[in-house]
């Protein structure tokens, strides 16, 4: 290990370094960044790209990292594995409201898919095979009439799902803004809005750590958190403030930002409940066969 | 028969009218020329293909995109920084490939017996796939420069090894006899006959490891996040900036193509004696 | 030829007449014509040939010696269209020489490099004939007839480097025979075999000549050889390397080994030649 | 320079001995592996027992079937088309020499252009399925044939150039029987390069639009922290890679045979 | 040595005598023993050399002919400890040759091919020197001496592939001349250069016996070269080859190109020889 990162259980000397992908649901983290909310609370936050969880994580467990931003089920798998992390704060959530849902199951407009019930025997793009945008989907087919069993699910990176369900290639794509609104622009169309169907006011994004860290560094922690959830505060009463912060958090060009539906946040700070929904989704869709206690996933709420 | 006639025709007997001199710089001009005029039509036939819309300009950028993004580069200080890291990484992970690589090859090429106790461990090696380590590479290494290093050797050395090995049992025997009768000892024979003689396939191994390096250097940039082009391009392809990506993608690949400008210089001066060079002047020598 | 047959005595440090009678001109099989070659050095360039002319008639065998590394080689690559002149020509059957001209053999005197080490001894001679399309059959029997001329009628299907230096040397040897071109060029093609073997193959060329009437242009080093072999004996000479004699060989098509080499006109063309070549070296 | 002698028909007792060199680093190895990790509590690097479990669990003999197979036939068919291509190209550039010094920045370009790139162009022309795959290993593949293929065209020893040119020996046969068999050994060289090479890109190949494969299954080991079985993932790998390399090796005894007979006879000839 | 010595006549067609007479034993510098030698062809193994026998005492330059394939290079290179014996040994100074004895030097037949295409010629004659850890000012005299010896000081800086083939030739001699060996094995080492040259090749061969009295076996296909050369000049043949006769050279130390090849001992001996191989071929 060459640590040229402080070391997890290390005094708060120096930064805490937080990986994310640069999208919109991050816009908590970049709004409290930019408001200065973590100096506020004595916590200096460097902001560095991770490309995915399955990166972060190891980054998180040499030190390199502290926080990291991940989709709740990959984290909740993880800990399944005995990786020891646990999640911190909330970052966007599901809608309640389907009309502004940014996330979509998109299919040709005019083709062979009208309805959910038409997906069976087809094949649906997602951008990671049994992730929490996956497992929605399935959900939501269900719910909606279909037989999400029946169809068959491949791995689309999330930039060439449009050309791919155009193209015909796939016959949906399970995605997210701003891939939505090029979508519907190259004539797809909205089949469902799949959080808002089954898992309204859940984090689509969690902020995790390591339990060592989380241990050894309790007052970074809750600085952290408290950042996060004020931030998701004021954007939930302030939704297009996201389009502001991700001028400058994201390489999104402006008219494309200009027209995306927005991530929803909420003043909520994580709860076991939540975790449970994605928990049982998991269990139902077989992405982990034995259930866990929900209680240890959440730092600062179980044991 | 085409390529002889060909041949025949490129090098026939200058005629008395012909100034040599002249007839000289052409020659040395023409193998540029041919170089622009083959660049110039595929940039021309990627161009026409996206405005023809062949080539959705949303996923793939065009030529004029990309140079839209090129220009503004030289101004960009993130640019040669990530740049620079990239360079790092690659340059480094090459070196130390064919320091590892040469040495090993020789001594599996030169011995029987320690080439078949190593080849199922090299065979089993080199068909792991860098990009799969990316995650314990990370826990190990972090995203540094040492961890795109160790990826970097990990792919490229196989290509310098293989082709270091079976260019050694290449080496022709006469050569090798003549040094042993001389009785060479093992250093100055490696030195002076199985090294040169191996040569042809050791620069081969080079140039396909130099690239190797490049695309692996890019790519663990891209995966792991450590700062570089790769991971440039990644940030880019997240906020779907095509031209940016594809612009960036394009200096990569130029640096592609730079770098095996400078092996094939270098192979040139130090292959000076080899028929891959000397056929050139042979058939140039009217 | 006659008009350029001068006694020995006459013709010695006199260069070649000039190449200009139509005549002669005419009748040449081959023909080179001031021919310069020079090879680019880092100095610059050096010029190994200058302003050489040759003819040769069809079926006439011309040899040709020269001190080591005068450019016997270089000729013979020119003339094979192998190496682009500098300046001047070769023109064969009226046409000058761009490439490889047809029905032209070459016998390589770096022998054990021109063999393919991946064919058998078979395949290596049978290669050119596949390339003329000869039929199987009549392929075979030429690569038979051409090795068991050359003694290696039992080597066939072994590979070249399974086999001596002069194995090899004839085998290339073979593979020209087996070719029946119109024309033969040979670089020191007997170098590397032993002195019976060579006497013998020295009568299969005379012979070969007699019965086909191939033309022959053969590099030797070795005089007696060379006035053994020649109609015309070309000595070649001088920096750069020029024509330094022409001799016409009297001793007419009937040639043996035991009697030719002993008639009085052969050993003086031969002390003559060999006189000369000290000279030329002092 | 020790080599052992290469006969026939060894005795048992020989092959025992080929038998023992070759398998004692691999043995000594798993030895050291399984000791060294036996009480490992790192969850990246599992003890060598619980990826042999893993192992057992995943890849036999459901695996082979599910995943193996799949993408042995999309490897299979990348790699002849990447030789085919490799080669044939790699003749027309070798032997022109104008059309090669042109192309050369083009190839070069595109050599070095990386994968992130040429996943949407691979999806773009040929969708998500076994076609775009098979299109990635052949890409991936073909340059090491490309390059040795050129080099070993151009490496081919000047007299016999000479020859075949001298002896007017017509293009097709030229190509059969003096360049191929003159650049064989470069060229087989190479493409022991791309069939590792073609290995390593399955897994490349299979992070998009897969169902299946051990690419796919190392992937998703790898996302699920499966970290066992993504270790015995590559376990696996590396025993196809190993035991296509025998395979392989086979081809180019029959491909070489003459050039290892030259060399072994010239070398050793022994008593 | 002098119980070997038998006049030609006698001598014919008798094989060498047993090598067991204890005093030439021990005063030989290398002596082959009771040599067998196959190679492994497809069908088993093919005998070339079988139970050979041959001496040679320090200062002697021994010379063989033989027939085209006959083993001579064989021989060598199992003398040269290139090539394991299948059965019999060779004894150099008095120990069983197990690999490349040191202080002995070989030119290759394979000339062209031993020399290294990617040094330059200074560096070719050089390498053997580099191995023998020859101080740097002493081999670049060596180095110069050498190529000047065989007439090509000026070609030092130039590649082997730029040289004609003679002067290839000369060039791999030259590398064995600066080596400076107590015995040197020449495999038809002038066979490529012109008359001139190789004569005085010869005289140089001979000068440096008489200087620095080198062993020397060579190999060569000129009979004349053989006598003239050797002290001994042993004739191989028969399938598989033995020593077919061993004959002593009467001329003495001190020879000439013009006057020693007009002695009638040398007519003789020339004369039988070719003879000799002449039958043994008919
Ligand atoms: N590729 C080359 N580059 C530079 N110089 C060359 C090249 N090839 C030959 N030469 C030079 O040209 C001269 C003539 O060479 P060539 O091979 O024609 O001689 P040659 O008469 O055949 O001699 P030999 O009897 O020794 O074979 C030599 O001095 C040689 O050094
Ligand atoms: N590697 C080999 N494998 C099989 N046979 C071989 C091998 N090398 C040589 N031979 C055979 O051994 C015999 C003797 O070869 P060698 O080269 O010793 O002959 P030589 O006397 O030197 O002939 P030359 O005068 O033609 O050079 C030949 O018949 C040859 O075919
Ligand atoms: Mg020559
Ligand atoms: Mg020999």
């Amino acid at each position: 290990a060459c640590g040229s990162g402080p070391a997890s259980s290390g005094g708060p000397a120096g930064p805490v370094v937080v990986g994310t992908t640069p999208s919109l649901g991050n816009a908590g983290l970049y709004y409290a960044q930019s408001q200065g909310y973590f100096p506020q609370r004595g916590l200096q936050v460097e902001i560095t790209p991770a490309q995915s969880g399955s990166v972060a994580i190891p980054l998180l467990l040499n030190g390199q990292m502290q926080f990291a931003a991940t989709d709740p089920l990959s984290a909740m798998v993880a800990i399944s594995q005995n990786i020891p992390i646990s999640m911190i704060a909330p970052g966007n959530v599901g809608p309640a409201d389907p009309d502004i849902d940014p996330g979509a199951i998109l299919v040709r407009d005019g083709g062979p898919v009208r309805t959910p019930a038409d997906l069976a025997g087809r094949t649906v793009g997602v951008n990671v095979l049994n992730g929490l945008s996956h497992v929605a989907a399935m959900q939501a087919i269900d719910a909606l009439g279909g037989d999400s069993s029946a169809s068959q699910y491949v791995e689309v990176p999330l930039p060439q799902m449009v050309e791919a369900a155009a193209r015909g290639q796939v016959d949906a794509v399970v995605t997210n803004e701003p891939f939505v609104t090029t979508g519907l622009e190259a004539g797809l169309t909205r089949l469902a809005t799949p959080f808002s169907k089954v898992l309204p006011d859940v984090p689509q994004i969690v902020y995790i750590a390591t339990n060592s860290y989380i241990a050894d560094n309790p007052d970074q922690v809750s600085a952290f958190r408290d950042s996060i959830q004020q931030a998701n505060a004021y954007l939930a009463e302030n939704p297009e403030e996201s389009r502001i912060v991700g001028r400058t958090s994201t390489e999104t060009p402006p008219e494309v930002l200009d027209q995306i539906r927005v991530p929803v946040f909420n003043a909520e700070p994580l709860t076991v409940a939540d975790m449970q929904a994605i928990m049982d989704l998991m269990l139902r869709y077989r992405v982990i066969d034995q259930p866990l206690d929900v209680g240890t996933v959440v730092a600062g709420q179980g044991t | 028969m085409k390529v002889l006639v060909a041949e025949g025709r490129d090098h026939a007997p200058p005629g008395p009218s012909r100034s040599r001199s002249a007839g000289r710089r052409r020659e040395a001009l023409r193998p540029a020329a041919d170089k622009v005029v083959a660049v110039a039509a595929v940039i021309a036939a990627w161009q026409l293909a996206s405005w023809a819309g062949v080539i959705d300009t949303r996923s793939i950028a065009s030529p004029a995109q990309i140079v839209g993004e090129l220009v503004s580069f030289p101004g960009d200080p993130a640019f040669w920084s990530a740049l620079g890291a990239t360079l790092q990484g690659w340059a480094i992970g090459l070196v130390l490939s064919v320091a590892i690589a040469l040495p090993v090859g020789l001594a599996l090429g030169s011995s029987e017996i320690a080439y078949r106790s190593c080849r199922f461990t090299i065979d089993f090696l080199r068909t792991i796939p860098p990009v799969a380590l990316v995650p314990l590479a990370l826990l190990i290494y972090g995203a540094t420069l040492e961890m795109k290093v160790v990826l970097v050797v990990l792919g490229a050395c196989w290509p310098v090894l293989l082709q270091t090995m079976s260019g050694v049992h290449q080496v022709d025997p006469v050569s090798r006899e003549t040094a042993r009768s001389y009785r060479l000892d093992r250093a100055r024979t490696i030195v002076w006959v199985v090294v040169p003689g191996a040569s042809p396939f050791i620069a081969t191994g080079v140039r396909i490891a130099a690239t190797m390096a490049l695309i692996l250097t890019i790519g663990s940039e891209l995966i792991g996040g450590a700062p570089g082009l790769g991971q440039q391009i990644g940030l880019a392809e997240v906020a779907t900036d095509v031209s940016r990506m594809y612009a960036l993608i394009v200096v990569c690949a130029a640096l592609g193509v730079l770098v095996n400008a400078v092996l094939a210089r270098a192979e040139g001066r130090v292959m000076s004696w080899h028929v891959s060079q000397t056929m050139r002047t042979r058939a140039h020598s009217a | 030829m006659a008009e350029s047959a001068t006694t020995p005595a006459v013709a010695a440090r006199r260069p070649a007449e000039p190449p200009d009678t139509a005549g002669e001109r005419h009748s040449a099989l081959l023909s080179v014509q001031r021919l310069t070659k020079s090879y680019p050095v880092p100095e610059g360039r050096r010029t190994v040939v200058e302003d050489l002319d040759l003819d040769v008639r069809p079926g006439e065998i011309v040899t040709i010696v020269g001190p080591s590394g005068a450019g016997k080689t270089t000729l013979l690559r020119c003339i094979a269209g192998l190496l682009p002149a500098s300046s001047g020509q070769v023109v064969i059957g009226g046409r000058p020489v761009t490439g490889p001209p047809e029905q032209l053999a070459v016998v390589f005197q770096d022998y054990s490099r021109s063999l393919m080490p991946w064919l058998s001894v078979r395949h290596n001679v049978e290669l050119p004939l596949r390339g003329k399309n000869v039929p199987r059959d009549e392929r075979r029997r030429r690569v038979t007839d051409a090795l068991a001329d050359v003694g290696l009628g039992h080597t066939a299907e072994q590979h070249p480097w399974q086999l001596s230096g002069g194995m090899q040397q004839r085998v290339a040897i073979a593979r020209a025979l087996a070719y029946r071109p119109q024309a033969m060029l040979m670089d020191e093609p007997f170098a590397s075999v032993d002195a019976q073997t060579r006497a013998d193959l020295e009568d299969l060329v005379l012979d070969l000549r007699q019965r086909l009437d191939i033309t022959i242009l053969l590099v030797t080093h070795d005089i007696d050889e060379a006035v053994y072999l020649g109609d015309t004996v070309v000595v070649l000479g001088g920096r750069p390397t020029r024509v330094r004699e022409r001799l016409t060989v009297p001793l007419g098509r009937d040639r043996d080994q035991a009697t030719t080499k002993a008639l009085p006109e052969f050993v003086r063309l031969r002390t003559h030649i060999l006189t000369g070549i000290r000279e030329g070296a002092s | 320079m020790a080599r052992l002698a290469d006969d026939a028909h060894p005795s048992p007792l020989r092959m025992i001995g080929r038998l023992g060199v070759e398998a004692w680093l691999p043995v000594a190895l798993f030895v050291a592996w399984w000791v060294a990790s036996d009480s490992s509590q790192s969850l990246y690097f599992p003890s060598l027992q619980t990826i042999v479990e893993a192992f057992g669990r995943t890849w036999l003999p459901a695996g082979i079937t599910e995943h193996v197979l799949p993408s042995l036939g999309n490897l299979a068919a990348g790699f002849a088309i990447a030789s085919a291509l490799g080669v044939g190209l790699g003749l027309v550039l070798g032997l022109v020499r104008r059309l090669g010094a042109a192309l050369s920045p083009i190839l070069e370009f595109m050599r070095a252009v990386p994968a992130v790139a040429l996943l949407p162009l691979g999806l773009l022309l040929l969708g998500i399925g076994s076609s775009m795959k098979i299109a990635l290993i052949a890409y991936a593949a073909f340059w090491p044939i490309l390059l040795t293929t050129v080099d070993g065209v151009r490496g081919i020893d000047a007299t016999v150039q000479d020859v075949a040119r001298s002896y007017r020996v017509p293009l097709r046969l030229r190509l059969t029987s003096v360049v191929l068999p003159g650049a064989a050994p470069q060229i087989m060289t190479g493409m022991r390069t791309s069939l590792s090479i073609g290995i390593t890109v399955i897994v490349f190949s299979e992070m998009a639009g897969s169902t299946e494969g051990i690419g796919y299954a190392i992937l998703q080991a790898q996302r699920g922290f499966r970290i066992a079985e993504m270790w015995a993932g590559m376990l696996a790998l590396g025993i196809i890679g190993y035991l296509l390399n025998i395979a392989f090796r086979g081809l180019e005894h029959r491909v070489l045979r003459w050039n290892r007979a030259m060399h072994h006879t010239m070398l050793a000839a022994r008593s």
